[in-house]
């Protein structure tokens, strides 16, 4: 008998197919360290500013790039994964993602919007003045 | 210091009030202590509830503590109404660092320790009940989230009789919460009680959000559901998401108030805009985990007592989600006088105008669902109506204050008390009476009386009509909240009126007390045998009043929406119960002391904390970590309930269901 | 397959494995999976620590050049000792993954020594941490000397209480799985473990990017 | 107050009308007004939905009552596409509606955006430098260099622009029949624009909760024809007294104080206050008793 609860929902970190081989799941969490470490000497490579990237577009490309090594993570360590026995793990990703983006993104504009209002003037000369 | 900060001085020995006050409460608290011990109940107590691991002991338990700080809220809220009525040209009775305290217990006791704790008992009790499961998905951690709010809600009141409660507002905004401007044990006692009870709720959530999730009877389906399972979802969701943020918040103005941060202060950097913009990215998604819960109670009562499914159930669920996640893009409509851009006010006040559209399709369905039916009018039945006619009026109100020109005018105003009074008493309170009338007989077995019920009903709704709707007219005379006197002489009638109409909610209030307390004396001849009082249409009613601990003693099967109802139907079409199940035994968890442990450490923590008691606080960290590994170590062990004995109360149950459907005798 | 429809009172009994139009189903003794749930349930506790950690992203955000006069991140950072930092976690994150495949297929000792490398890892981490705070208040940089500096002390040091915590509990597992085995709560338990250790990874991407390498190019 | 406004005849609580004058909605400048005729828009326009859904919840459970034997019942009726489209659209077109007044209004009615003279030439706007402090109000007129505490003067029919900060915590400067509120905070300025249309004396209090004192809060605004104004600045001059450091100093600590004007500033001092580079206000005195 095709056991079908046992394999229709999946806790989070549980790898795929439940107990396959031992070499397997090491490649899997080697294939994660690789990239998680790629991504991480690119980073600081970038931050270093060895020049290699247009200087404005740091900030950018270092967001990218933690993005993408928390991806990393996800998939390889946590192994979460968009397959049909993960949607309730992925659902409940989905919403922390998006509160955090709501929370991070409106924050940052309410305090942004806050802060150029209401500035004393004598704040602003030194506003102007600094970075 | 062994003491840390306290001295006898804390105590308020100079303060007639307050001491009374003390007192009293202590007498009362050490009579129901004395009779407790005379009558020889602490074994019970302790084995049947405080070591409880059941969702329905620990949902009613959660209910009782609302309905005991319900009290205490009142009293404070009676405080306040006299104070204002007599408080024209003069300075009351009451000083202004009292009456600070006291509006600022109000707010927090009233929605921290009366109303979450009275939707998360009510979701704890009924929820699982509803998904036709044996418990919640951690029973344990259950009990150690009732008894952290326990806690939270301990010291709170300690604040009482030792020392002083925040002269803040029930949202210690900085830089008045910062140690410069409030130097006392009042912010102190307001931030550790709520970081306690906080964890206690964000575990509730945790746990809530799981079960529904992850535990439904085979069958249950997303969209067979009971709405209120739906909103159970919804509202722990939020909790979820929102409570950290509180936790965040609230540990920042500890840093500064204990180690000298600047966050929000006035020097070194500190920003006291974040904290209004943090406390209300969790204020707000915050009541709607206070009305969503209530939502789902209406949603119950309306369609049981009009003899009819819910109207547009999967609108209803949309709405519902839709709420959740809108609630979180609101919240600058707290501080639109905070001196943000057009642009960013215009936004948010759309957004927040947008939750309107899926509220009223709410009301609008319930109404439909009344349509066609066939109405009974019993007392929860009466609170749901109520809510419509009451809800509207607030909610509306809401939506103008959403609109930026018509809030720079209303905001802080009693305009805005008589809102969220509107909503949350006409809303969530009234939602809380609908859910303890419709599940008390399911809890306990007997019903309440229903004259008496009424009798309270009518002394609410019209009490609360007096009571707040003066408050929009003196808001609209620009009347600010938080006045300890005035001297305008156009408020004062409105005041006393509102005054009288607190008076009529005391009223109210005695005849809940009495119902109680005639129903338990008359509670032989109001039994309910079946189990099913008010010919419900979900898997709670299946039961026996008060349910086994294992609640189902089989796993129901579910086919459709509104599971029992189907079944019912059947078998009453079929004139014959269906057959008898093989009866298996049944596991359970143990009752476990844990939460109760827990509780007490946080309790003095928290205090050590608040005193600056440093080495207490010490060991309470100590006893903490001691109280996670040996939880951490323990081996789970559940116990079984025999065969026989699930046979033996299924069979009663089902003769009395016999009795009642086909022998005559119905319900 | 159709044991639900050959049951007219709809209350299951027996053994047949009816169909589960949806994942929660128990089974017919009314069990759920409690790897299942526990996962689920931690999972969701791992979601609203990150909610936890966003509110005090955005208050770094907020208050990171609110340096009252003190020093700017730029001027405090040490890239070399963050790059250090995160190579120990991150191989922390390796040998608890590694611990956790051990685990699976019942292996004691190497479960064991995964573990081990696990903490000492953490615990290097940990120490590298602390040494940048102790320099920085030293220096009479604490927490106290700007907003800025308040709200870095707390972003990052409520990460690396994460990580103390992490380990204390890291220690009772090891204790526990040499005392009583794998049990089935214990490998639960460790599961958690190993979720609560790479989400702390995850937090740490982000701190790393937003507070230090941002902060230094500012 | 005669019902100068026709709007005010139908101002939706009927109650109102034995509320004698109610301040917010009986307005004296234009900022009051158009809060005003947005709120009761926006009152009225809801009012439409609001008062049927009462009353229809009450006709359906009443007609539907199960001891009435002629109401028809339907008990299969839980769904009906006609229905939810119309529960569904009849609040989108209110809140499309209720948007584009929220959305144009913001920005009209923006209180850092400056407004004109009441009559087109007309008098020129006035600066008012504002300073909550814990529990009064300090009022600095730059352009007179005087200075008033707990009162203010202003020429009627002129814009005002306040320019609002706190010297402690947080406040809120508010005159209810002038219209708009605005935060007084530590270190921030926040911008406002009113303009009293009339002579007349107006109520002004802090409309945030500030601590012990604040129910005292609250000062007199005297809108006086602008021609006695420059008498007003005179007399207030002639009284003399400073506004200095040490006068400010003295009236940042905690306690209330009868209105007092003062006949000279020390220049640049709200800038001093308003940046932070003046120390805050100290607080209550046990702050000792507040150890670490
Ligand atoms: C859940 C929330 C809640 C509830 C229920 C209430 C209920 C009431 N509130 Fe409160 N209130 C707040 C939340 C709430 N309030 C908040 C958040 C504030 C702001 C605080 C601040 O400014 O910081 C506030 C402020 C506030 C003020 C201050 C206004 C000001 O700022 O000037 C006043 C003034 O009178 C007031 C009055 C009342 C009254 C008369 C009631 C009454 O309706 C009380 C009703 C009585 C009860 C709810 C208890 C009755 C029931 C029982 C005891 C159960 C009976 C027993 C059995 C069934 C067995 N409230
Ligand atoms: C349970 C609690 C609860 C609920 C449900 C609500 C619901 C709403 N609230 Fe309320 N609110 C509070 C509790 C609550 N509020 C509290 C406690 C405060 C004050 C805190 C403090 O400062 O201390 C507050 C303050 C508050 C403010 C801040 C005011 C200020 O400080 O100046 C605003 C402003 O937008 C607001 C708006 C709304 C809106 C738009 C809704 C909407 O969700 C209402 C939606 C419902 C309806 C609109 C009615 C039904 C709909 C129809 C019949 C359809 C047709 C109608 C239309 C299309 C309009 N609330
Ligand atoms: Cu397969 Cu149980
Ligand atoms: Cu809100």
């Amino acid at each position: 008998m095709s056991d079908p609860h046992h394999q229709s929902d999946r806790a989070p970190g549980d790898e795929g197919e439940g107990q396959s081989g031992v070499a397997k799941g090491i490649l899997g969490y080697g294939i994660g360290l690789v990239l998680a470490a790629g991504l991480t000497i690119v980073s600081f490579g970038v931050a270093a500013g060895y020049g290699w990237i247009y200087q404005p577009g740091i900030p950018v490309m270092l967001l990218v790039l933690a993005v993408a090594q928390m991806g990393v993570h996800l998939v390889f360590f946590l192994h979460i994964t968009t397959g049909p026995d993960n949607t309730n793990n992925v659902l409940a990703l989905a919403f922390g993602t998006l509160i955090v983006a709501l929370i991070v993104i409106g924050s940052l504009w309410i305090m942004a919007n806050l802060n150029h209002m209401n500035m004393s003037p004598g704040e602003m000369a030194r506003h102007m003045g600094g970075f | 210091m062994l003491l840390g900060k306290l001295t006898w001085s804390a105590i308020p020995l100079h303060e007639p009030i307050p001491l009374i006050t003390s007192i009293i409460v202590l007498a009362v608290v050490f009579a129901v202590l004395g009779i407790v011990t005379a009558k020889g109940w602490w074994p019970y107590l302790w084995r049947e509830w405080i070591t409880s691991v059941d969702h329905k002991r620990i949902g009613v338990m959660y209910c009782v503590m609302a309905l005991v700080m319900l009290l205490r809220g009142f009293a404070d809220a009676l405080m306040m109404r006299s104070q204002q009525a007599v408080a024209f040209h003069g300075p009351g009775y009451l000083p202004p660092e009292h009456y600070d305290q006291i509006f600022s217990a109000h707010g927090t006791i009233m929605i921290f320790f009366v109303a979450m704790p009275f939707v998360i008992g009510l979701m704890n009790f009924a929820m699982p009940l509803q998904l036709g499961i044996r418990d919640v998905a951690f029973p344990t951690f259950n009990s150690v989230s009732f008894w952290l709010t326990a806690s939270g809600a301990l010291l709170v009141n300690l604040s009482l009789f030792i020392g002083e409660f925040a002269r803040t507002g029930w949202l210690p905004y900085p830089p008045l919460s910062e140690l410069r401007y409030s130097p006392g044990v009042g912010v102190d006692y307001y931030l550790w009680a709520l970081q306690i009870s906080g964890i206690g709720t964000l575990i509730s959530g945790i746990n809530l959000v799981t079960t529904v999730l992850k535990m439904r009877a085979p069958g249950m389906s997303y969209t067979r559901m009971p709405v209120f399972c739906w909103t159970t979802l919804a509202a722990n969701l939020l909790i979820v998401a929102a409570f950290p943020i509180l936790t965040a918040t609230l540990a920042e103005l500890l840093l500064d108030r204990y180690l000298g941060f600047h966050f929000f202060t006035n020097d070194g950097g500190g920003n006291m805009m974040m904290f209004m913009n943090l406390i209300w990215a969790w204020g707000h998604p915050e009541v709607y985990i206070l009305i969503l819960p209530a939502f789902g109670i209406f949603s119950e009562v309306i369609s049981t007592f009009s003899g009819k499914p819910l109207f547009g159930y999967r609108s209803m669920i949309a709405a519902t989600m839709a709420i959740c996640v809108l609630s979180f893009m609101v919240w600058l409509h707290h501080f639109f006088t905070m001196g943000a851009g057009a642009d960013v006010n215009a936004f948010f006040g759309i957004a927040t105008m947008i939750i309107a559209v899926p509220t009223g399709v709410k009301i609008f369905n319930w109404m439909f669902t009344m349509y066609g039916g066939t109405v009974r009018f019993k007392t929860p039945m009466l609170w749901a109506i109520a809510f419509i006619c009451t809800f509207v009026v607030g909610g509306m109100t809401g939506v103008l204050m959403a609109v930026p020109p018509a809030d720079f005018v209303l905001h802080n105003s009693l305009f805005l008390v008589a809102h969220f009074h509107n909503v949350i008493i006409g809303g969530v309170l009234f939602g809380c009476f609908a859910g303890y009338e419709y599940w008390f007989p399911k809890a306990f077995g007997f019903t309440l009386d229903e004259r008496l019920g009424k009798t309270a009903f009518w002394c609410w709704f019209v009490g609360f009509i007096v009571a707040f709707t003066p408050l929009y007219v003196v808001g609209l005379e620009g009347m600010t909240r938080r006045m300890q006197h005035y001297d305008v002489a156009e408020w004062h009638p409105w005041l006393i009126v509102a005054a009288v109409g607190a008076a009529i909610i005391a009223l109210g209030i005695a005849f809940q007390v009495l119902q109680l307390i005639v129903s338990i004396r008359t509670r032989d001849q109001r039994r309910d045998v079946t189990g099913d009082p008010w010919d419900g249409r979900t898997l709670e009613w299946i039961t026996p009043s008060p349910p086994p601990t294992f609640n189902f003693p089989v796993m129901p099967n579910v086919e459709g929406e509104e599971a029992y109802w189907g079944l019912k139907s059947k078998a009453l079409q079929q004139q014959r119960l269906f057959d008898e199940p093989a009866y298996e035994k049944i596991e359970m968890p143990r009752n476990s002391p844990t939460g109760f442990f827990v509780a007490i450490v946080a309790t003095f923590m928290g205090f050590a904390l608040i005193w600056h008691i440093w080495w207490l606080a010490a060991l309470e960290f100590a006893c903490a970590y001691a109280v996670f590994v040996v939880f951490a170590w323990r081996d789970e062990h559940e116990y079984y309930v025999p065969a026989e004995e699930v046979a033996r109360i299924d069979r009663a149950r089902r003769a009395a269901r016999q009795q009642s459907w086909f022998e005559g005798t119905s319900a | 397959m159709s044991a639900a429809a050959a049951d007219p009172h709809n209350l299951r009994q027996g053994h047949g494995h009816g169909p589960r139009g949806n994942a929660a189903g128990p089974d017919e003794h009314g069990h759920f999976d409690k790897r299942i749930i526990t996962g689920y349930g931690f999972w969701i506790f791992l979601l609203s620590d990150i909610v936890m950690f966003s509110a005090l992203f955005a208050t770094y955000a907020v208050l990171a050049h609110a340096t009252a006069g003190g020093p700017s991140g730029k001027q405090i950072f040490d890239l070399q000792n963050v790059a250090l930092e995160t190579g120990f976690l991150l191989l922390s994150s390796f040998a608890c993954g590694m611990a956790a495949i051990a685990s699976e297929q019942k292996n004691l000792l190497w479960t064991e020594i995964g573990l081990l490398i696990t903490g000492l890892l953490g615990f290097a981490f940990l120490v590298l941490e602390l040494r940048e705070f102790a320099d920085l208040i030293a220096h009479g940089n604490g927490p106290t000397r700007s907003a800025f500096l308040s709200a870095f002390f707390t972003l990052v040091g409520c990460h690396g209480l994460h990580v103390g915590c992490g380990l204390l509990w890291l220690g009772t597992m090891m204790a526990q799985i040499w005392a009583k085995g794998f049990r089935a709560e214990t490998v639960r338990r460790l599961m958690c473990f190993n979720l609560f250790w790479h989400a702390l990874d995850i937090i740490w991407v982000a701190l790393f990017t937003i507070v230090y390498l941002l902060g230094a190019g500012q | 107050m005669a019902a100068r406004f026709p709007a005010r005849s139908f101002a939706p609580f009927g109650l109102l009308a034995l509320g004698g004058c109610s301040a917010v909605l009986d307005p004296q400048g234009p900022v009051g007004q158009g809060d005003r005729i947005i709120l009761i828009d926006a009152l009225l326009i809801m009012l439409c939905i609001v008062v049927p859904t009462i009353l229809g919840t009450l006709a359906f459970a009443w007609w539907f009552r199960a001891s009435n034997t002629k109401a028809r019942r339907l008990p299969e009726f839980t769904y009906s596409g006609r229905v939810e489209l119309l529960v569904w659209s009849i609040p989108v077109l209110i809140v499309l509606f209720l948007g584009g007044i929220a959305w144009i209004g913001s920005h009209e009615l923006d209180p850092a955006k400056p407004i004109a003279a009441a009559t087109p030439g007309g008098a020129k706007p006035i600066e008012v430098d504002v300073v909550s402090l814990d529990w009064k109000w300090l009022f600095l007129y730059p352009e007179q260099g005087i200075a008033t505490v707990n009162q203010l003067t202003v020429p009627a029919g002129a814009p005002i622009h306040f320019r609002i900060t706190s010297a402690s915590v947080m406040n809120a400067f508010f005159v209810p029949r002038l219209g708009s509120m605005i935060y007084a905070m530590h270190g921030m300025t926040t911008d406002l624009w009113l303009r009293a249309d009339k002579p007349g004396t107006y109520r002004g209090l802090s409309s945030h909760y500030s601590g012990d004192g604040f129910s005292d809060m609250h000062f007199v605004l005297n809108a006086v024809p602008p021609a006695q104004f420059g008498a007003w600045v005179a007399a207030v001059k002639g009284k003399g007294g400073a506004m200095d450091r040490p006068v400010y100093t003295a009236l940042s600590q905690q306690g209330t104080m009868p209105p007092a004007t003062y006949g000279a500033i020390q220049p640049g001092l709200f800038d001093a206050i308003s940046s932070g580079r003046l120390p805050q206000a100290p607080g209550p005195k046990d702050n000792q008793n507040a150890a670490r």
